[in-house]
């Protein structure tokens, strides 16, 4: 039908006539500009069909350059618009706006990307240059058959839903409560705090985490607009940006949680006078009940049964004496899982990191031998809540004399994790005073970089090295029992080159702590795939762009905060449930959002009735009409993935701006003249 | 019992100085029912020296070996090379990987092979006598054909370096197991000891033990060695390579006078170990030629016990 | 029907589909990362790949392309859940078919590419530019002939646009 | 002087979080400073790999008493005297021959290596 020198004559258009196309070329500085000769691409433009203007500008997504399209387009020299620039995932929006603001339907648009897909990856100008002007002919080509579509609009529900209960989304919670909206905040341990809660002291203040933490924890225990649900998973996940349906499961705890007081007296009474299983809170460093709290704040402040040790879930056989001892009459031992369902607006999550298992790297000789910690395990004994009561002792109960801390455990190693985790400097620098401060213990710490970009941390850094820590330079090479003189005789070893000496030291110490580095949560693939978005090939969730959309992700109506997106310290994991919060009361306040126009329509009399598509949509979109034998798609529901276009015989199902002939002309575009 | 026949490949210091590894290679294999065939008119593998002066010329030198031993293997299965000497295996595993990866260097040996009738169809893989012991004969045969148990034995197993470096094709590079499981097999207690892979300064001596080469570097290496094992309470060293056998037995007079401390810790090829247990008289393992030999007291003790108690059937019956 | 470069050798046109999310959103983080790779290559946008009709592919090939490529999410990592593995389906029969028509099976090429994978799309636009290259232009009169006109490559009932090569 | 003390365990190349091979480069430093010829001159190891090299060429395979001899010679004759205790043990236990190990594939060998060369 399209003649490509045919000019302006052919096609007969549906709605606002016959196609009159402006074709608008960015340098995007010199990005593009540099390696694309933009006045040729121009050139080439102004001969394609249908074509009636072709521009070039700096920067088209300037206001200036918005303003040449919406004044073509004013002034009716265009309907339809070409920019050809950077990725559409990066500008569509911005210039649909400009074609909406020129008074056309922000559809009669086209991309072309000329700058990720182009000059950023061709080595040569005339290879760049040529390729972009396949790529705008084939832009021009389609946007001549683009049709006059409404944008659609949905609603947005006001409840909002946070996952994952750490710093990140106690804050976001918190914040989004205050602004009214009714929150449920989700965590799958039986208390919320998160690894925050376990730390004694943050970096570089000092100041107390659980000072800081459990005033917010317990707020959001009393916040008349949170919904708190611990001990629970979110299970499922429908819907879209707007109108999404969650269910979660709440797991036994076989304690009613409104009727529980904490005042721990069934802990007290149990049948097991003393601690016998490792305690996870306090990372394996001391033992617990199978009836237990994770630590004295936790948040509900309600006792947790462990079915696996409780000798009553074992044998049956059991005096129950914590039954006796509770005067609320709290324990169900017959509670099982429950569900709930929930419609929320938006999603926030927060769900956090892991550390890294040292084991992994046996020359340091984590779980061989007993006095070589991670740096977990340092910050449970440094807590005063935990295991020791803040004491810093060995295995054998003694203090230690000498410390050593080695920092990148498992991070900044090809064998392991590539990348930094971005707070053990500080983190090791922390442990390094408080040990010091605690045992008045020589401390060295191993370092292959300090890395202390922040407010106050390099002064901290500073502070440390006052304060009389060791600092050596070197990756260190293995820590090892074996003693090469009398000195290190009944010590550990910590080998490592000291590259600012440039030899090869041996240091004995009674006590090695390993920075163990970040790493993704374990389940990260599993949380991805029910919230249906990305993560990179290490594990952490993708934001939708590195710096200008740092906290949204490539889901509408799905955000992140904390150290789920990557490696982040806490003041950062703060600022960021921050944006969060404030990009979903965004979204939540305006009431609707924009849809994509993309959704798939069935022609009625094309349609032959054959139900191949009804089968194929994973969103149950479509629904067939026995009587007419017609299938028909709910344009609600679709989400404008195409499959049912594809697969349709009689080419009687569509998609709105990806239509067969649309796509077909795109091909041709590319192909037909460079 | 069916007989595998294997292509061995001794290299030269386990024909020389550690020849006791191929006797009692020979021995041990044969009474397991498995053969060995000395690949014809092997080479030098090029050892580490090579690699110092012409890295092609190096991998050329182990690839013949490889195509020789294809060329002697008609046929379209594996050919497995055992090597004794870690060193050896090294040097052919890495010629081995050179030649399993398209480019240059796989080309220009594949070239070289031709000009003188030979090539490698990818067949021939490097084996130590280690993995083909513990992998493919398997501890359970051993086991059952242990006849004289090493009781008591406390073992501390040496792998030194190039049996998993750089690649580990069959055991962990960071805490390998397979000599100490195969010690357990014929009865003796492995000695778990953290220097286990640590170098004993063996390929000092540049692919051939000579007495000398760095003697105060190397010395205070392989004193460390034995002075941690010696502090575990091991009785024995076992080894699998001729050079950190001979780097480890070789001076430990030497080692005495230097370091003030008397060493005398018995250093032996693990196959001799096995064969001992497999019954194997000890002329046949070589054990006369090594300078530091006894049966530590315990295992003597257990082992006329033994006997005794055998006897003691034999005269009732 | 295919480019000639500068000293007269052949340089292969292909036609990619990528998907919006995964495969696309890939190439723009190649851009990003500016990972240089062969120019011949030009990127269609799709919503997913199993918005990939069989038809574009012939059609592509029908208007001058030596080469194919479509690009989706992960298996189990689609956006829309399972439209990667409709393209899968498609795409080995649309590969017998092909092979039908005399057109080699190595001109058309899947790959699974996720957001992150940067690399991978450099990699792989690489070796297919490589491999077309090494199969040589793609001769339709040829292939029709080869198939004594029975099936005609080009899709029916579909406006096919006057090649200026 | 570094890459001549390299004993070439490896162990560095296996640890490098960054998956350099440093022995390799070892050995390259090594080819380097013997074409260039700044090889420590009376230091063991360069004098010990020509020796070892120059009697694979000749004769396929190396023979220890041979190559010791030849490197005390060249390096420090006194050793001689100092490793004759040990050398003798060693000849009485069968462990160290004086019979010249050779192949027969000698000329086979070198254009081998001459073709790798190439």
């Amino acid at each position: 039908m399209l003649e490509p020198e045919s000019g302006l004559s052919s096609q007969p258009i549906p709605s606002n006539g016959g196609p009159k196309i402006g074709v608008y070329v960015c340098h995007c500085g010199l990005n593009i500009a540099g390696k694309v000769d933009v006045a040729a691409v121009v050139e080439f433009a102004s001969t394609l069909p249908n074509v009636a203007v072709a521009r070039d500008y700096k920067f088209m997504c300037s206001d200036p350059g918005q303003e040449l399209i919406e004044k073509d387009l004013r002034e009716g020299l265009i309907n339809r618009v070409v920019v050809a620039s950077c990725s559409p995932l990066m500008h569509e929006a911005t210039f649909r706006r400009a074609t909406a603001e020129g008074g056309q339907s922000p559809f009669y648009f086209q991309m072309a990307s000329i700058r990720e897909h182009v000059s950023w990856v061709t080595a040569d100008g005339d290879d760049a240059t040529a390729k972009a002007k396949a790529l705008v002919a084939g832009a021009v080509r389609r946007v001549a058959l683009h049709e006059y579509l409404e944008p659609r609009k949905a609603e947005v529900r006001s409840d909002v839903m946070v996952v994952g209960a750490g710093i990140a989304g106690i804050h976001a919670a918190l914040t989004m409560a205050d602004a009214g909206k009714h929150v449920y905040l989700v965590e799958r341990e039986s208390t919320i705090g998160g690894h925050m809660a376990k730390f004694d002291k943050t970096f570089p203040t000092l100041d107390c985490a659980a000072c800081i933490l459990t005033p917010k924890m317990s707020a959001v225990r009393s916040h008349p607009n949170i919904t708190l649900w611990t001990y629970s998973d979110v299970m499922g996940v429908e819907g879209f940006t707007g109108d999404f349906t969650v269910r979660v499961r709440h797991r036994p705890r076989y304690v009613k949680e409104d009727l529980c007081t904490g005042c721990l007296e069934c802990i007290e009474r149990c049948i097991h006078k003393q601690g016998k299983f490792e305690d996870e809170w306090n990372e394996g460093l001391s033992k617990r009940k199978p009836i237990y709290i994770p630590f004295p704040q936790a948040t509900p402040a309600v006792v947790v049964v462990d079915p696996e040790t409780c000798i009553w879930f074992k044998t049956g056989k059991c005096p129950q004496t914590c039954i006796e001892a509770c005067e609320r009459d709290a324990f169900d031992f017959e509670q099982t899982e429950t569900f709930d369902e929930v419609k929320v607006g938006a999603l926030i999550l927060s769900t956090g990191f892991k550390t890294f298992d040292a084991s992994k790297m046996p020359e340091y000789g984590y779980g061989l031998y007993p006095n070589v910690y991670t740096s977990l395990e340092v910050e449970r004994l440094l807590n005063a809540a935990g295991p020791t009561s803040g004491e810093v002792v060995l295995r054998d109960g003694s203090k230690p004399k000498v410390v050593g801390i080695i920092h990148c455990v498992g991070s900044r190693d090809a064998k392991h994790n590539l990348w930094c985790s971005k707070v053990c400097c500080m983190y090791s620098l922390k442990l390094a005073h408080m040990v010091k401060e605690r045992t008045g213990a020589e401390v060295y710490n191993f370092y292959i970089d300090m890395r202390t970009p922040g407010k106050g941390y390099e002064e901290f850094y500073d502070k440390i090295l006052k304060e009389g820590v060791h600092m050596v330079r070197g990756r260190v090479a293995g820590v090892t029992d074996e003693a090469a003189s009398p000195e290190e005789e009944g010590h550990l070893v910590i080998r490592a080159e000291d590259t600012l000496i440039g030899s090869v030291r041996r240091i004995p110490v009674d006590m090695a702590i390993l920075a163990v580095g970040l790493e993704p949560q374990p389940d990260h693939q599993d949380v991805r795939r029910l919230f249906n978005i990305s993560c990179g090939g290490e594990g952490w969730f993708t934001e939708r762009h590195p710096k200008l959309a740092p906290v949204s992700t490539f889901t509408d109506g799905v955000f992140l905060a904390g150290t789920c997106q990557g490696p982040k310290d806490i003041p950062d994991t703060v600022a960021q449930a921050g944006a969060a919060a404030a990009e979903v009361l965004a979204m939540v306040d305006r009431g609707f959002v924009m849809l994509e126009a993309n959704t798939a329509h069935i022609d009625d009399e094309a349609c032959s009735g054959c139900k191949t598509c009804v089968g194929l949509c994973p969103f149950s979109a479509i629904s067939f009409d026995e009587e007419r034998k017609k299938a028909s798609v709910n344009e609600v529901v679709c989400k404008g993935c195409g499959v049912c276009v594809a697969a349709c015989p009689s080419g009687a199902a569509q998609q709105h701006l990806f239509t067969d002939a649309e796509i077909f002309s795109e091909i041709e575009g590319v192909l037909a003249y460079v | 019992m069916s007989v595998t026949r294997y292509t061995y490949y001794p290299g030269c210091s386990a024909e020389g100085v550690g020849r006791a590894f191929t006797e009692s290679l020979y021995a041990v294999f044969e009474h397991l029912g498995a053969g060995l065939n000395e690949l014809e008119d092997w080479n030098c593998c090029g050892a580490t020296a090579w690699p110092s002066v012409d890295q092609d010329q190096a991998f050329a030198l182990a690839a013949r070996n490889l195509a020789l031993a294809e060329d002697r293997a008609p046929g379209a299965g594996p050919v497995d090379v055992v090597a004794s000497c870690a060193g050896c295996y090294r040097a052919l595993l890495k010629a081995e990987e050179a030649l399993g990866v398209p480019g240059s260097s796989a080309a220009k040996l594949g070239g070289a092979l031709a000009a003188i009738g030979l090539d490698y169809e990818g067949r021939a893989r490097s084996r130590h006598a280690v993995d083909i012991m513990v992998n493919e004969i398997g501890l359970d045969r051993i086991r059952e054909a242990v006849v004289r148990p090493l009781t008591g034995m406390k073992v501390a197993s040496y792998y030194g370096c190039q049996l998993v470096r750089p690649s580990a094709r069959f055991d962990d590079q960071q805490d390998p197991t397979s000599m100490d499981r195969l010690v357990e097999a014929i009865g003796a207690e492995p000695v778990d000891w953290p220097l286990k892979t640590r170098c004993c300064g063996g390929s000092c001596y540049c692919g051939g033990p000579v007495i000398g080469v760095m003697p105060d570097a190397t010395m205070q290496l392989s004193y460390a060695l034995l002075r941690e094992a010696a502090k575990r309470g091991a009785e024995v060293v076992a080894t699998s390579c001729p050079l950190c056998h001979f780097n480890l037995e070789g001076f430990q007079d030497r080692m005495a006078r230097r370091f003030g401390h008397p060493v005398d810790v018995p250093v032996a090829f693990v196959t001799q170990l096995v064969g001992l247990a497999l019954g194997i008289d000890e002329k046949r393992l070589g054990l006369h030629r090594l300078l530091h030999w006894r049966l530590p007291e315990r295992t003597a003790a257990a082992e006329r016990e033994r006997v005794a108690a055998e006897g003691g059937i034999h005269a009732r019956a | 029907m295919s480019e000639q470069g500068p000293e007269g050798t052949f340089e292969p046109r292909i036609v990619a589909f990528f998907c919006n999310w995964c495969t696309y959103t890939a190439a723009d983080l190649a851009g990003i990362s500016r990972m240089q790779y062969a120019p011949n290559v030009r990127v269609i946008r799709l919503m997913c790949s199993g918005r990939v009709d069989p038809q574009f592919v012939l059609a592509a090939f029908r208007d001058g392309a030596d080469g194919v490529l479509i690009g989706g999410c992960h298996p189990g990592d689609c956006h829309y859940q399972e439209g990667n593995y409709n393209a899968l389906r498609r795409f080995e029969l649309l590969k017998r078919m092909l092979v039908g028509f005399g057109i080699e099976e190595e001109r058309v090429r899947l790959e699974w590419i996720s957001a992150s994978e940067g690399d991978r799309v450099q990699k792989v636009c690489n070796e297919m530019t490589e491999q077309v290259r090494a199969l040589g232009p793609l001769r339709l009169e040829t292939v029709q002939s080869v198939d004594e006109g029975r099936v005609a490559p080009a899709p029916a009932g579909e406006p096919v646009g006057q090649v200026t090569a | 002087m570094t890459p001549w003390v390299c004993a070439s365990c490896y162990a560095c190349t296996v640890e490098c979080p960054k998956r350099i091979p440093i022995t390799e480069i070892m050995h390259a430093l090594r080819r380097i400073s013997l074409r260039e010829k700044t090889y420590p001159r009376r230091f063991t190891t360069p004098v010990m790999t020509r020796e070892f090299v120059n009697m694979i060429h000749d004769h396929g395979r190396s023979t220890e008493s041979w190559i010791s001899m030849k490197l005390y010679l060249r390096t420090n004759p006194a050793l001689l005297v100092k490793n004759a205790g040990i050398a003798g043990r060693l000849f009485r236990q069968g462990r160290l021959g004086v019979k010249r190990a050779s192949i027969h594939g000698r000329e086979e060998l070198r254009t081998l290596l001459e073709a790798v060369s190439s």
